[in-house]
């Protein structure tokens, strides 16, 4: 079951990745990185499983928040603001 | 038993619906297309993947719920604040008909 | 091993940056690629295969198959001084656009080597 | 040219660190000091978390090195962008949805901070990373509202007096045991909030520090003359 | 081969992929936004190596924070590179 | 009284001022004196018991290879004696000196900057020792653009560049020493580092050399060495000279007599020595600005230094630290004297200075008196240490370095002359009707007799560098209080 | 003080889910550290507290997330339809919608849940009018658009927020 999982999730990666090497335009690569993060946060909660310690949940979560702060900033940039 | 077969079938469809997101953003023509297919699919996954190990491991609910509650909340505002920026540096969305663009107007009032 | 590689290419990589590149920002990027590969280094040297992190949460964990704990110590420092590092090296960086109004390295006078 | 030397270069730095690393075992079970700290981290500190017992105790003094840097980060930025003339933020409005959304979104970020740094000696994290955090949901409402103060004057007191409070509790240690930063408090019972002796009380310290500094820090870099 | 392998093998491809793309990209913010990219699969990473405090703290910094500043010092100056 | 005051209470301090500035803004000012007067007198407290017996301090309660260890042995006591008195002296003349804002936070650099460096000077840790070189670049990557004009931040950008790739390759040596010897106790790596394969340890040493190098001005390596001198202000030049070069080539040394003792390491750091000590001279001769010329004039002392140490015997390491303690001194009067002459006549070229010594007597007195000492001429201190030099590399059989090492010598004195004739040779009206203050005229002073008072009786200081050099030496008493 | 209460209960239980245990000490712990932030914070967090703690306004909630949550899973089918499907059934543009919710709080759950529902990507929000970005534009006639893109959603927050 694991096999599918981990594939997929490889899967996602790899083609937010390509989408944040092809661009074209800074917005789309920003688009890549919050999907690469939100896949991330998700992937961590299922590696968290896989090595079966409740502790490393906190990590995720953590990752979670930050990276939506982080793009939010991008975000911001962009319209000008900040 | 049953909680681990639900929440086998959540992560699969949580996992499934990471990767369709992540394909929507690789095959959509424009950013806007991109977002929506990325914020919806994304979120879905990202939430039924980590409430599915919720139910995979009974004790651990509450925290993999708050990063699922988190997860719902943040991802549409980002998406939000990601799109705004986009038409605001000047990018126009991907359109088979022209005119369908009412947000121009605004942009072009803000202009002034 | 494959941390070992891909952490000495991302100091290469790093390295290569600061070198090159005649860009200010483009080279304190670099200066934290190369922290980043060494950080990976470090955590990589700790590693023992099929340990868990070095945390006594649950009862029936063994030392023995535990992580090292002092090197994830040390990387945690070393975070927080690139941070601390970037911070200053930026606000360098935009005290000197406010002079300059450049941030090519070969417009401003003495950064030259 | 300048390429073409710079590659030469690192292709020698890199062959030969490639060939120091491959000469290091990869894998094998951890030996010397780090063997000693996974045996009595328990029984020395009180603390689950080795890397946190580490970082705070046996390593205390590193610690303390850290923070000062972190401080100095904040101190020599506001020296180098320091400027007589008032400074603002210099933003535009944000849309109403992140507005809102960050007003509700930052106390949860706070409390998560506070998580953080006070079970620093039970899950990872500490009081960086709750700091970090901390300045992070702070930034949120940076980034929104162009009229969000922080209070400055509170921030440095913040700073100072935490800072403080880590040299007191290094001094206290002098006093009342053999060495600086020497553990006073009963450990408690590991696992439970409130063990591992000055851990805790060290990394609260921290985290606040870290907190109003990293805060003070981004609020420096924000602002520009108007 | 084990499946975790060859995670960290893709990973290790991505990661370098970033970093290779931080440093070539002539657009500061899409270099700033690799860097994020490095720093995002960086923390995957630690988190593997079974290192969950220093995932954390790479989180919140290198994602979070070190973007941030990263962002502003742009904004402040200038977005490309001559 | 324990070794950690040098480090806690400075830090203390630097917390502190943020808060007396809400009270006061003189207070902010006398804080420092009053720490660093404190410092010294704990300093000249503890000095004899440090030189009579090493004094290993633990930190946080656990035994030295698994806790973090201050050792202060004869050569820490001398240098944190060094430090702190000539960081009393930089802060009375800072006093009157420094009015550009924000003071609050000068003063609060310079404290931490003094923290880095005793804890370079104290710390038996390496990875300790690497936070606290950090602490010590960091604050003086902030110092040196504290003027916030256009050369002063290019200078600390170049000197931040440089001095991040020197971390960054003292953070690999740090992890490849880990991972082959499990241990950060400096003794204890001293111990278990001769396991370590060959390629491993010149691997580490090259890195060392690059990664302490640059702190300690070796030849390819202080490229930020002159700008950082010549736009920092003054007194932080002076810092530099003073104190922060002092320590790093300390903690360079140390290393190398721990860890890599061998015969073909010290050539190699003599002819490094010869190379940096000639091309510094050299360059100073051409300056045109009077502070890059101090600061060209340090590097050639230090390469001096290091020549000293790569002969690696009992006398030369001894004189090595005499040569040491008198650079700290005569530099900063220096740099003292050169700031307010650069301030009255409002340039920083040599070519300014003509006439000064008329219009501004008692500067430019200290100036000439400087110059004369660190030539070496007979009166002053800076003649023994250069002689014990001499005489020591004539014990060790070696003709060449001698001769290279009078033939700098004689370049040195070219270039301060010239100076000093300018200053007193040349006639020009005076226009600056500026006093220099008094609190900068007594921090002069008290180098000035400190000088004196060496130049006539060497061996007040001479006697208690037996010890520093014996304990640089001897690796086995290292080990042995090191690791209890 | 009820929006103090109610940001105080909010916080504790954010808190109790955090460290997932209901021992003593982090239960004070959390209680403290909720009062402190709660009095910071309650100005700024909810704008009327304790109101929507009310029997019926639970309810709606529960019926909000209940469509929401339909809608999710809907769009997301929809996502995968169109992602799919090798030619790219689309036909994007962006059309304006007019609520008549008054709360920011209720604008901004009804702009997220249509980011979150089939097809829709809020844009803009300015006013009472939002910006939409649609994939799959059917009509640009104000009745339609709103009776497809946020109908149910606004129904349920107008009772929850009344």
């Amino acid at each position: 079951m694991i096999y599918i999982y981990v594939i997929l999730i490889v899967l996602a990666i790899i083609f937010a990745a390509l989408r944040g090497l092809l661009g074209p335009t800074a917005s789309d690569r920003v688009v890549a990185l919050d999907n690469l993060t939100t896949i991330s946060t998700a992937g961590l909660v299922l590696l968290g499983f896989v090595f079966q310690r409740f502790i490393y949940i906190d990590v995720s979560l953590i990752y979670g928040v930050l990276s939506f702060v982080g793009v939010l900033t991008i975000a911001r940039y962009l319209e000008g603001g900040l | 038993m049953i909680l681990n077969i639900v929440g086998n079938i959540l992560v699969t469809v949580g996992t499934v619906f990471l990767f369709l997101g992540a394909l929507g953003i690789f095959r959509m023509p424009d950013v806007y297309s991109r977002l929506q297919a990325g914020t919806k699919a994304t979120t879905l996954g990202a939430l039924s993947t980590v409430i599915g190990v919720g139910f995979l491991q009974p004790e651990w609910i509450w925290k993999t719920l708050l990063i699922a509650i988190f997860i719902a909340i943040s991802n549409p505002i980002s998406s939000h604040a990601l799109a705004r920026g986009s038409y605001k540096t000047g990018l126009k969305p991907y359109m088979k008909k022209e005119g369908l663009d009412s947000y121009a107007e605004v942009e072009k009032e803000e202009v002034k | 091993m494959i941390y070992y590689a891909t952490s000495i290419l991302l100091i290469l990589i790093g390295m290569y940056a600061v070198l090159v590149k005649k860009n200010l920002i483009k080279i304190v990027i670099g200066l934290s690629i190369v922290d980043n590969g060494i950080h990976l280094l470090l955590i990589a040297i700790g590693y023992v295969k099929d340990g868990t992190a070095p945390i006594f949460s649950k009862p029936g964990l063994q030392a023995s198959q535990m992580v090292d704990p002092v090197p994830q110590a040390l990387v945690l420092t070393a975070i927080v001084i690139g941070l601390a590092v970037t911070a200053v090296a930026l606000s360098l960086i935009i005290r000197l656009y406010d002079h300059h109004k450049t941030l090519n390295i070969n417009k401003i006078r003495k950064l030259k080597w | 040219m300048r390429k073409v030397i710079a590659i030469l270069l690192l292709f020698i730095i890199g062959y030969y660190s490639l060939d120091v690393l491959l000469k290091i075992p990869f894998g094998e079970s951890a030996g010397g000091v780090g063997k000693h700290y996974l045996e009595s981290t328990i029984k020395e500190t009180g603390a689950v978390n080795s890397v946190t017992a580490i970082v705070v105790s046996y390593r205390g003094f590193d610690t303390l090195g850290e923070v000062t840097v972190l401080f100095l980060a904040a101190t020599g930025l506001g020296a180098i962008l320091y400027d007589k003339k008032a400074k603002k933020r210099a933003l535009q409005n944000a849309s109403v949805i992140v507005k809102t959304s960050s007003k509700i979104i930052y106390p949860l970020i706070a409390l998560l901070g506070a998580y953080v740094f006070v079970h620093g000696h039970l899950t990872p994290g500490g009081g960086f990373q709750g700091g970090a955090i901390i300045a992070t949901g702070v930034l949120l409402m940076f980034i929104s509202y162009r009229s969000f103060e922080t209070n400055h004057k509170a921030l440095s007191i913040i700073e100072s007096l935490a800072g403080m409070t880590f040299v007191t509790i290094g001094f206290a240690g002098l006093i009342y045991g053999t060495s600086f930063l020497q553990n006073i408090l009963p450990f408690g019972i590991p696992g439970e909030l409130f063990s591992a002796g000055i851990i805790p009380l060290i990394y609260i310290a921290v985290g606040f520090k870290v907190g109003a500094e990293l805060t003070a820090l981004l609020d420096n870099l924000l602002k520009t003359i108007k | 081969m084990n499946w975790l392998t060859i995670v960290v093998v893709i990973l290790s491809i991505v990661l370098i992929i970033a970093a290779v793309f931080a440093v070539y990209q002539k657009d500061l913010l899409l270099a700033v936004i690799g860097t994020s990219a490095v720093s995002v699969v960086l923390s995957v990473l630690f988190y593997i190596l079974q290192a969950p405090d220093v995932a954390l703290t790479e989180a919140a910094i290198g994602v979070a924070l070190t973007t941030i500043i990263f962002v502003i010092t742009i904004k402040k100056t200038k977005r490309f590179e001559e | 009284m324990s070794p950690v005051h040098f480090i806690a209470i400075p830090l203390f301090a630097a917390f502190l001022i943020p808060l007396a500035g809400k009270v006061s803004k003189e207070l902010v000012k006398i804080i420092p004196g009053l720490v660093l007067l404190y410092l010294s007198f704990v300093s000249v407290t503890l000095f004899p018991i440090g030189t009579h017996h090493p004094v290993v301090e633990i930190i946080a309660g656990f035994k030295p290879p698994f806790g973090i260890t201050l050792y202060y042995g004869a050569i820490a006591a001398f240098l944190t004696t060094l430090i702190t008195l000539i960081g009393f002296v930089i802060w009375l003349y800072s006093y009157k000196f420094i009015i550009r804002e924000p003071i609050e936070k000068y003063y609060m650099l310079f404290m931490m900057l003094i923290t880095g460096s005793t804890g370079i000077v104290l710390t038996g840790d390496i990875f300790n020792l690497f936070v606290f070189f950090e602490i010590t670049s960091i604050a003086a990557y902030s110092l040196t653009a504290f003027l916030r004009d256009r050369d002063g931040a290019e200078a600390a950008f170049k000197y931040l560049l440089i001095g991040s790739f020197a971390s960054t390759f003292f953070l690999l040596a740090i992890a490849i020493i880990y991972a082959n010897v499990h241990t950060l106790n400096l003794a204890d790596i001293a111990v278990k580092i001769q396991d370590v394969p060959v390629t491993t340890r010149l691997f580490v040493l090259i890195l060392f050399l690059i990664g302490l190098g640059i702190e300690s001005e070796m030849f390819p390596l202080n490229g930020w060495a002159p700008d950082a001198y010549s736009q920092a202000p003054s007194p932080v030049g002076a810092v530099f000279g003073g104190i922060v070069v002092k320590a790093a080539v300390y903690s360079l040394m140390r290393i190398i007599f721990l860890m890599f003792n061998s015969h073909d390491v010290l050539h190699f750091l003599l002819v490094m020595g010869i190379i940096t000590m000639l091309i510094a001279e050299m360059s100073a001769m051409k300056q045109q600005q009077i502070k890059r010329m101090l600061a060209f004039s340090s590097i050639g002392q230090m390469g001096l230094v290091i020549i000293a140490f790569g002969i690696g015997t009992e006398p030369s390491v001894r004189a090595a630290m005499f040569q040491m303690f008198n650079h700290a001194l005569i530099k900063s009067l220096l740099f003292f004297s050169a700031g307010y002459l650069v301030f009255h006549s409002g340039s920083k070229k040599i070519s300014a200075l003509d006439g000064l010594g008329h219009d501004k007597p008692i500067t430019s007195f200290f100036f000439a008196f400087g110059a004369l000492a660190i030539i070496g001429l007979p009166p002053f201190s800076g003649f023994w240490s250069k002689l014990y030099i001499l005489l020591s590399i004539a014990d060790a059989g070696l003709m060449v370095p001698v001769v290279l090492i009078l033939i700098s010598s004689i370049i040195e004195a070219v270039y301060y002359l010239r100076v000093v004739s300018r200053l007193y040779f040349y006639k020009e009206e005076a226009t600056d009707v500026r006093r220099t203050p008094v609190s900068g005229l007594i921090a002069m002073g008290i180098l000035t007799v400190v000088i004196l008072l060496v130049g006539f009786y060497p061996n007040l200081i001479l006697n208690w560098m037996t010890p520093a050099a014996a304990d640089l030496l001897n690796k086995a008493s290292y080990i042995k209080f090191g690791l209890f | 003080m009820s929006r103090f209460i109610f940001s105080f209960v909010i916080f504790f239980l954010i808190w109790l889910g955090f460290t997932s245990t209901f021992h003593y000490q982090e239960v004070i712990t959390g209680a403290l550290l909720s009062l402190v932030l709660a009095s910071l914070s309650y100005k700024s967090f909810t704008e009327r507290g304790l109101f929507y703690l009310s029997p019926k306004r639970l309810f709606y909630i529960l019926k909000y997330l209940a469509v929401f949550l339909i809608a999710l899973v809907k769009a997301n089918f929809d996502v995968a339809k169109r992602v799919i499907n090798p030619k790219l059934p689309i036909n994007p543009g962006i059309v304006t919608y007019h609520t008549t919710l008054k709360s920011d709080t209720a604008k901004m759950f009804l702009a997220n849940s249509i980011t979150l529902t089939p097809g829709t990507l809020t844009v803009d929000i300015i006013d009472d009018k939002l910006y939409i970005h649609w994939i799959d534009v059917k009509s640009e006639d104000p009745e339609v658009i709103y009776s497809e893109i946020g109908k149910d959603f606004e129904v349920i927050l107008k009772e929850i927020f009344k």
